[in-house]
């Protein structure tokens, strides 16, 4: 006779007052359209949060414009929604400032890509101890839904009617190219991976870049549907001892859907100890 | 894993050819004792609740739907023994409760309806089956035919033991035979009916009145066990003069006679006293006598009248009209001939016990109104004369329906019934063969669309006027035909699913609030539990930082499935639950 | 007190208002609200029939203006339907889902048309006269349309039926005792109305009851039960008024035919009374329960009610006319058909 | 013929499809022959909370504003709708959903805040919605059902409307919105009994020649087609992102290239590369991207590249208030960026003259071989109306470029200094017309100089262009023109004209002597005649949508005298009673 539920609503609402993470939420409710998976986002970086045990005040959240850019606004602590494509700048000039914070950089798949595009690379050579969060659902949907960076070719948008004539970027193989010392893959709807992954990303000394896999539920019907990506993602199967750059690249190039850690370079420096080991060596 | 491995090859046969009761892996049913599936069970199937037997309401009416008539008259039988008959004269007590009758829901489901078409169309191949138990050489006396005795009578039958029902009247039915009247219940359904109890072996010894031709120390003696099952047979008295004259009639015996086949005097002017069905059947029945202006007078408003709606439309119709408010103080009549009543006005008053609204004489407030006759459907009380009530000092002799609880209803003296055979199997054996519990099965669909809840109640289908008048015997509702079962099926919240989100899994992306169709699905921070098991009302808030989760209000819940469908994350699940009763 | 008073009056009509206007007056501070489901303000129901044809303009038909409710800082809810009342928590349930708190409530809602039950299948076919809505349905039609029925008759019915003979339509008028409310005809009575009737153009038909009614294209053919038939273009019903009280239902205050009130117009629910045609109010006097019938009735009762909801104890007097003439006929009046002479 | 002039406004959350309902409405009324002039309010969200409303003006004479308060209010959301109940008569009427799906507190449905006067009809939308589709999605075309069976509007004609609306998506929409569009029909024509005026019974407008139902930011893109355009780059804003999504489709068949790029940056670079290559080119946006193209619209004035921009105004400053409209891009059209800059600014007034604005724009960035901004508003860019065709531009305003000849390539100078400002500009591809262009100051030649007399020489020559641009533009539109004398002349730009026109007409019904006076020409400015306008007048009012009036600050220079000031910054286009009310006051 096997038992069906494992517990009774009373019983796991206890359990989810136990986790604890309700602190890292604010009193707002969030605006995403129902169904976002930004709600997965935000609901794993909670919970990392918690396990993390980040005091509310050490933690500044910069975003750029865009859906994503939102996502300051429904978190208990420091937030920056600053302007389009530009939160990486804001967050490196407040990190470089002022080293006791964590700070996370938010933006989306237009926000980092597109516009913002051009400083993703700075950022990430320069190895600045920020985290970045890449909201990935490959559309604009604050304009509605036309392509951005990461839609798929061909895939049809309202900027693009017969089919997105641009080959899309991928975030992974931009990270690690441009050189960031730690480049993962979550997705929306794994939030408990997702929260794993946040929390090392947020562990690692200098820049950690994390390409999030999320649906836009209004604007996207054919490509980053809940569906799919349900069917498609799975776990990352590697070894530790493969946490080199060529496996990472292949792996970029051949699992767009894999989730987990590509690469991680925990013996490089970031930009302030750099700059301090140099300021030494002079 | 896919979902599809847990089914066995024949189970998907199953599945595929009839398309029916969601045919899960036996793997995935549990049975549970927890106060909290009781709880729910009853808050959130309050039609089910709400009935004395505690029918699997939303049960059959989902084998309705699946057209399964045998099914779903097995279903219903397996809580009361006569379906057919209930289908038709029930109380409805369920419908009071179904939640499609809420404010803004529109009208119940009709449940009685739906139960009469069970018995009405299932195939004529259709089988009873009865869980026989072994023999146990026990011998038991039931005095009384009527419901309450009959159920006994068939619980204590399968259960081994030899009955034998002692029935005062020439035949057996009690009220069902002798206080209903027969455009309501056809006699031949009826005779059918108790006809599958007897088969089960048990004995019926009718004229057998008990007191007159046996007594009950005599039955003692003979047998094991003594039910004793007479009902409500005296009726209750006006209590004013002139109660004696001549064409005054208590309802009972105004029912008997009429179902006797005698045709007692009625006149042109019939006045009727009683808020029950009794009085709407007396006052219905007068009609088909030839009585011209009928009026039924209640001591209360026609609220607190103790039918439904249907009944007081149809006496309505058939021109019958109710005066409230009134209640008689004398019956005047010339030459022993009763010639007028006197009524005196009431008022409504509060007490601080149950009913809380009685109502009070007015003084001085009489008036006349004049009449051929008059008929006291006041109710009944036991008829102690033959039997008496204190029966606690008697070992071996048990009672049961109406005798115990005063007059009711015939599902409650069903119930009552089933409930005695237990407590006399349990005397007889020496300990329990049976025990409730919930059982709770995984369900993957939610078997309703969201385009059912438009579908307007239909009304049952009746003779008209012409056809009633000509003979009274002809029943007046005709049932649902099958597309009109299946449709009126199709209204059942089925509230015997249960929805629930998996906090612990949900993203609280609010997916499934954007398409809920009523005020069903919340985001809360609390639920309390009460000691009944049930989850009481639920805290809602609006603060993000104090949504603990998203929660499906079952109480609201309409089963539409449309939560399920949009939920990314797979975390709404569906349980059916069920009370049944397993051997212990 | 930190909070003040929200008096909420269901109704529009004479009841309601007076109710209103007294609450304002006693009361400068309170918040006072009448909920209506009809979308015009305050209007004078008997002049209706004038107003179909044409002989009073809207603006006449009108008592009060919103300019003055604005004046008198009453607040009101057109078009509003109470769907429940719930007195536990002093909260009322609109129609579009809406929740009302009261602290003090008066039930004005007066009363519609009443369906004989054996006609509730021909409902569709059926118009009335009884409010501004039902009117303004069929004004325009009644100037197009030539032959008329009425079924039933009351005061408002023969008003009706004098209307459309100054129109110079063709009418049938089928009286039938049974139907009337809240009057009783004895046969002398019938022969009466109908010879002062007889002054009329009009086709009379009495002792006699609808039997079927068809619809062909756009007009009706109406049979009677002793076989006589018509062709009409409209078919009105007038058979009196039913108490407007369905919302009341279930939430633990009185009903009998209308909202039961003891001679203080107070409910058997504290705080919350009933005044006008909806309520049956009891009265110690003739030891019987009466209603208000006419329209300066349900002014004092308005007044009485708002007197009593503010403390006082004022008794409703007036029990009614006992006498209404008919097209010059005296008529008895009756509440639930039983009081007797003495009373 | 009685007339109808009735403003509908439909209010609901976002995502509701409010837009879509209000759309439906404006295209069918305008089949029936009516004058229309529509407007959409949006929140910058996609869906969830914001407040959308669609605003229609619906009249059988000409409509010149889209009137401030509204006949009929459609509630399809209690929350915004309570907002949007300031907007509505005080006799008007509101179509609300009666049987919403969780009860509300009194106070929180938007029946609970009518006014005294307001007529309220109950329809229950989200059930019948939910009757006819099975979700709350159909409420819209439940609510446009009430309002054709309150206004006893052709049912049929409505659907087909409907139909057409949705043609292109698959059948299951178009029926689950033609389904509740019915339901709301018929249980309206069945249970709501109606007591307001307006009917459209018997009421058709003559049917007029084919109309075009077109939106600003759709008219500019068909003008530009029309106009022999061939590039477009651009970056998704609003409210000009539509610009870019039509072209999108469009441009392709007409042979020409759309690039989105990832910025504004890269829009603007793209378009004065094709400029550069002698391809009519454009890109489209609004205040913040206008920003941030700033750097490069110097290097189109001081290269000599022709660029159109389209600047849709929206309020600012900074990303401000994304779906409202302002006229407060003024003064960084006119002057911003860096250095002496000079530039052409349009600001066409109706959606009428977007067209002409369009092709004129073109023509003049190629013919003066300069930066065109074009100021549109998120109102001119979103508000519909139905206009008759427009006719094609003339030829010569499909080819200005001014190409050197013979003579003129022997040892060619592109930036050879001339009477006119204007050097023949070589196309690349042009034998011996090889040149140098860059964004430093430069000689004749091109070539970076940064001498004294040079930057004054090239500065001067830059400027001396514009002495002849007047003469191309059309002129000042004014109102009333035979009368020596106004006490009151009114004088505006841009979306604002339409509402002081008509203010200055129902001022002179009213008693008040008035005129109005716009110039669809910014920069340069049709001084004189304003200057002779003003002299007429004893009194001047400029209305404008901007805080600190900029361009009252602009003619205030050129006038020299005092003058009254308007500043609206509500978000919504300028209402020609507030016009007439500050007449009054004056």
């Amino acid at each position: 006779m096997e038992v069906i539920r494992s517990a009774y609503l009373d019983e796991k609402l206890e359990t989810v007052r136990g986790i604890d993470f309700l602190q890292y939420r604010s009193a707002d409710l969030p605006t995403w359209c129902p169904g976002c998976g930004y709600f997965g986002i935000v609901d794993a970086f909670y919970k990392a949060c918690r396990e993390l045990d980040l005091k509310h005040e050490n933690i500044v959240t910069v975003s750029g414009i865009g859906c994503s850019g939102r996502t300051p606004i429904f978190i208990n602590s420091y937030g920056f929604h600053t302007l389009h494509g530009r939160s990486i700048p804001v967050a490196s000039g407040l990190k470089l400032a002022r080293e006791d914070l964590t700070v996370f950089a938010i933006a989306g798949d237009g926000d980092a890509l597109g516009i913002g595009g051009g400083h993703l690379p700075h950022v990430a050579r320069k190895n600045i101890n920020i985290t970045f969060l890449l909201f990935d659902n490959s559309i604009y949907g604050l304009t509605k839904g036309q392509s951005s960076s990461t839609t798929p070719y061909e895939m049809r948008t309202n900027s693009h009617p017969a089919g997105n004539p641009d080959t899309p970027l991928n975030p992974i193989k931009l990270a690690l190219s441009y050189g960031a010392s730690f480049v993962a893959r979550g997705y929306a709807g794994d939030p408990q991976g997702l929260k794993q992954i946040i929390k090392e990303a947020t562990l690692h000394q200098g820049f950690s870049f994390i390409q999030i896999l999320t649906p836009c539920v209004t604007f996207d019907k054919e490509n980053k549907t809940w569906k799919n990506l349900n069917e498609k993602v799975y776990e990352l199967n590697r070894r530790k001892e493969e946490k080199n750059m060529e496996t990472a690249m292949r792996m970029a190039e051949n699992e767009p859907y894999g989730v987990g850690i590509f690469f991680q370079d925990k013996e490089r420096l970031h930009y302030q100890e750099i700059l301090r080991n140099l300021n030494k060596a002079d | 894993m896919k979902k599809n491995d847990l089914y066995s090859k024949e189970e998907k046969l199953f599945q595929d050819k009839n398309k029916i009761y969601s045919a899960q892996s036996v793997k995935q049913i549990v049975y549970s004792t927890d106060v909290r599936d009781f709880g729910q069970v009853a808050k959130s199937i309050p039609c089910q609740d709400a009935c004395p037997a505690k029918t699997n309401i939303p049960g059959y009416i989902r084998a309705v739907f699946e057209k399964r008539y045998g099914r779903a008259y097995e279903l219903n039988r397996s809580a009361n023994i006569l379906p057919g008959v209930l289908g038709r004269i029930c109380s409805r007590p369920c419908e009071s409760g179904c939640r499609h009758g809420e404010p803004d829901n529109g009208l119940s489901v009709g449940i009685c309806h739906l139960k009469r078409s069970c018995a009405d169309l299932k195939p004529g191949s259709h089988r009873i089956i009865e869980g026989l138990y072994a023999p146990t050489e026990k011998k038991v006396a039931v005095i009384g035919s009527g419901p309450a005795g009959l159920a006994a009578a068939h619980d204590l039958s399968i259960l081994g033991h030899k009955v034998v029902i002692f029935e005062g009247l020439e035949k057996p039915g009690g009220m069902l035979m002798y206080g209903i009247p027969e455009f309501r219940l056809p006699r031949d359904l009826l005779m059918l009916e108790i006809k599958n109890i007897l088969r089960l072996g048990i004995q019926l010894k009718t004229n057998k009145a008990i007191g007159v031709d046996i007594s009950l120390d005599q039955l003692k003696n003979e047998y094991d066990a003594v039910v004793v099952a007479t009902g409500c047979v005296s009726p209750r008295k006006f209590d004013v003069t002139g109660e004696d004259l001549e064409n005054v009639y208590n309802g009972l015996d105004f029912m008997k006679a009429v179902n006797e086949g005698q045709k007692p005097f009625v006149g042109d002017k019939v006045i009727v006293v009683g808020a029950g069905f009794t009085a709407v059947d007396c006052a219905r029945s007068a009609i088909r006598l030839g009585a011209l202006d009928v009026r039924i007078n209640i001591r209360k408003t026609i609220e607190y009248m103790r039918i439904d709606e249907t009944e007081k439309y149809e006496a309505q119709f058939e021109g019958i009209k109710t005066y409230s408010l009134i209640q008689p103080s004398k019956i005047i009549g010339n030459n022993n001939k009763v010639t007028a009543v006197e009524f005196q006005r009431t008022r409504m008053e509060k007490t601080d016990t149950p009913p809380y609204r009685v109502s009070i004489p007015i003084e001085n407030s009489q008036f006349l109104v004049p009449t051929d006759s008059v008929i006291a459907a006041l109710g009944q009380t036991p008829d102690e004369a033959v039997v008496s009530k204190d029966l606690d000092g008697l070992d071996g002799v048990f009672a049961a329906g109406d005798f115990v609880t005063g007059s009711s209803d015939v599902i409650s003296a069903i119930a009552g019934g089933r409930k005695s055979a237990q407590a006399i199997d349990e005397y007889l054996i020496g300990e329990k063969r049976k025990q409730t519990v919930v059982r709770l099965e995984k369900h993957e669909t939610s078997d309703r669309q969201r385009s059912y809840d438009f579908i307007g109640k239909l009304e049952m289908n009746t003779i008209d006027m012409e056809k009633r008048l000509s003979r009274a015997t002809n029943e007046v509702e005709t049932g649902y035909n099958d597309d009109q079962a299946h449709e009126e099926a199709k209204r059942c919240y089925l509230c015997n699913l249960e929805y629930e989100i998996d906090p612990l899994t949900c993203i609280y992306c609010s997916a499934c609030i954007d398409v809920a169709p009523k005020d069903c699905i919340k985001m809360i921070e609390s639920v309390p539990v009460n000691p009944d098991g049930t989850y009481g009302i639920y805290e809602e808030t609006d603060d993000w930082n104090k949504v603990i989760s998203i929660a499906i209000d079952n109480a609201k819940c309409i089963r539409c499935g449309q939560c399920l469908a949009v939920c990314p994350m797979d975390c709404i699940s569906v349980t059916k639950k069920e009370l049944i009763e397993i051997d212990t | 007190m930190p909070f003040n008073d929200h008096y909420v009056i269901i109704g529009n009509g004479p009841a309601g208002n007076h109710a209103a206007i007294i609450l304002r007056e006693k009361d400068k501070e309170a918040k006072i609200t009448i909920i209506s489901d009809e979308c015009v303000p305050y209007y004078y129901k008997p002049k209706l029939t004038d107003f179909i044809a044409d002989e009073i303009a809207k603006e006449d038909l009108m008592v009060s203006f919103l300019d003055s409710y604005k004046a008198k800082d009453i607040r009101i809810r057109l078009g509003q339907e109470v769907e429940r009342i719930d007195p536990e928590s002093k909260t009322l349930f609109l129609q579009h889902m809406e929740k009302v708190n009261y602290s003090k409530l008066i039930i004005a809602s007066g009363s519609r048309a009443r369906l004989l039950p054996p006609m509730s299948c021909y409902a569709n076919h059926l118009k009335f006269v009884t409010s501004y809505t039902d009117v303004i349905e069929v004004k325009e039609e009644i100037k197009k349309l030539k032959s008329f029925f009425i079924f039933g008759g009351d005061l408002v019915g023969f008003k009706f039926l004098r209307m459309l003979n100054s129109m110079d339509k063709t009418v049938t008028i089928l009286i039938c005792p049974n139907a009337f409310w809240p009057y009783n005809l004895t046969d002398d009575m019938l022969a009466q109305i109908t010879e002062s009737l007889s002054k009329f153009n009009a086709d009379i038909i009495v002792k006699d009851d609808i039997s079927t009614i068809d619809e062909q294209n756009g007009s009706y053919r109406v049979k009677t039960q002793k076989g006589i038939e018509k062709n009409v273009d409209m078919v009105f019903s007038f058979n009196g008024l039913n108490p407007n009280i369905e919302f009341a239902k279930g939430s633990g205050i009185d009903i009998d035919h209308g909202i039961l009130v003891n001679e203080y117009l107070k409910t058997n629910i504290d705080g919350i009374y009933a005044c006008g045609s909806c309520a049956q109010i009891y009265h110690p006097n003739i030891r019987s329960y009466t209603t208000s019938i006419g329209w300066p009735n349900a002014v004092v009762q308005g007044e009485v009610a708002a007197f009593n909801l503010l403390g006082d104890h004022k008794i409703m007097e007036s029990v009614g006319r006992k006498y209404f003439d008919l097209e010059g006929v005296k008529i008895k009046t009756t509440w639930w058909e039983d009081i007797d002479d003495e009373s | 013929m009685k007339d109808i002039n009735i403003v509908i406004e439909i209010c609901g959350s976002a995502g509701e499809g409010t837009i879509s309902a209000g759309e439906i409405l404006s295209r069918f009324m305008s089949g029936q022959g009516f004058e229309i002039m529509s407007f959409d309010s949006y929140p910058a969200e996609i869906r969830g909370f914001g407040k959308c409303v669609a605003h229609t003006r619906i009249s059988t004479s000409r409509i010149y504003s889209p009137g401030k308060l509204a006949d009929v209010l459609i509630a399809l959301n209690d929350k915004h709708s309570i907002f949007q109940l300031s907007t509505l008569k005080e006799n008007g009427i509101l179509i609300y959903d009666s049987q919403p799906v969780r009860p509300h507190k009194e106070d929180k449905s938007v029946v609970g805040w009518t006014k005294p006067g307001m007529i309220s009809y109950g329809i229950p939308l989200n059930m019948l919605a939910h009757k006819a589709t099975g979700n709350a999605r159909g409420m819209n075309m439940v609510a446009l059902g009430a309002l054709a069976a309150l206004f006893y509007v052709d049912k049929h004609g409505f659907t087909d409307s409907i139909k057409a609306r949705y043609a292109k998506k698959k059948q299951i929409v178009i029926d689950s919105n033609v389904n509740s569009f019915l339901e709301g029909y018929s249980w309206t024509k069945k249970n709501i009994k109606k007591i307001d005026p307006y009917s459209f019974k018997g009421i058709t407008s003559p049917k007029q020649k084919e109309k075009l139902i077109i939106n600003g930011n759709q008219l500019v893109a068909k003008a530009a087609l029309d106009a022999n355009l061939s590039f477009y780059a651009g970056y998704p804003i609003t409210p000009a992102t539509k610009i870019m999504e039509i072209l999108s489709r469009e441009l392709p068949k007409h042979g020409g290239i759309l690039l989105q790029t990832e910025d504004e940056i890269s829009a603007i670079g793209a378009v004065i590369g094709a400029g550069f290559g002698g391809k009519r080119a454009m890109t489209a946006t609004s205040g913040p991207g206008f920003a941030l193209m700033t750097e490069f619209t110097g290097l189109s004035v001081m290269a000599e590249v022709p660029a159109v921009i389209i600047d849709s105004q929206r309020a600012g400053p900074s990303t401000g208030m994304p779906t409202k409209t302002e006229q407060s891009d003024f003064n960084s059209a006119v002057s911003g960026g860096t250095g002496d800059c000079p530039r052409i600014v349009l600001a066409p007034t109706d959606t009428k003259s977007c067209y002409e604005a369009t092709v004129l724009a073109l023509y003049l960035a190629e013919k003066y071989q300069t930066l065109v901004v074009l100021l549109l508003d998120f109102f001119l860019s979103n508000s519909i109306r139905n206009i008759n065709i427009p006719e094609k531009p003339f030829s010569e305003y499909l080819d200005a470029n001014i190409a050197p000849d013979k003579n003129d390539l022997k040892d060619y100078q592109r930036y050879k200094i001339t009477k006119n400002g204007i050097s023949p500009r070589a196309i690349p591809g042009t034998p011996g017309g090889m040149f140098f262009s860059t964004g430093l100051e430069h000689d004749a030649s091109g070539r970076p100089n940064y001498s004294e007399a040079g930057h004054l020489e090239m500065t001067q020559k830059r400027f001396r262009k514009f002495n002849t641009v007047l003469s191309e533009a059309p002129a000042p539109e004014i109102s009333i023109i035979d009368r020596d004398e106004f006490d009151i002349g009114v004088i505006s730009w841009g979306s604002s004209a339409g509402a002081a026109h008509e203010a200055a007409m129902s001022a002179q019904k009213k008693g008040i002597n008035a005129s109005s006076f716009s110039s669809m020409m910014v920069s340069p400015f049709p001084e004189k005649a304003l200057i002779e306008f003003a002299d007429k007048c004893k009194k001047i009012l400029i209305p404008e949508l901007n805080f600190s009036g900029q361009f009252a600050n602009f003619a205030t220079q050129i006038l020299k005298r005092h003058v009254e000031r308007l500043n609206f910054i509500t978000g919504r286009p300028m209402a020609s009673e507030d016009i007439l009310q500050k007449m009054k006051e004056m």
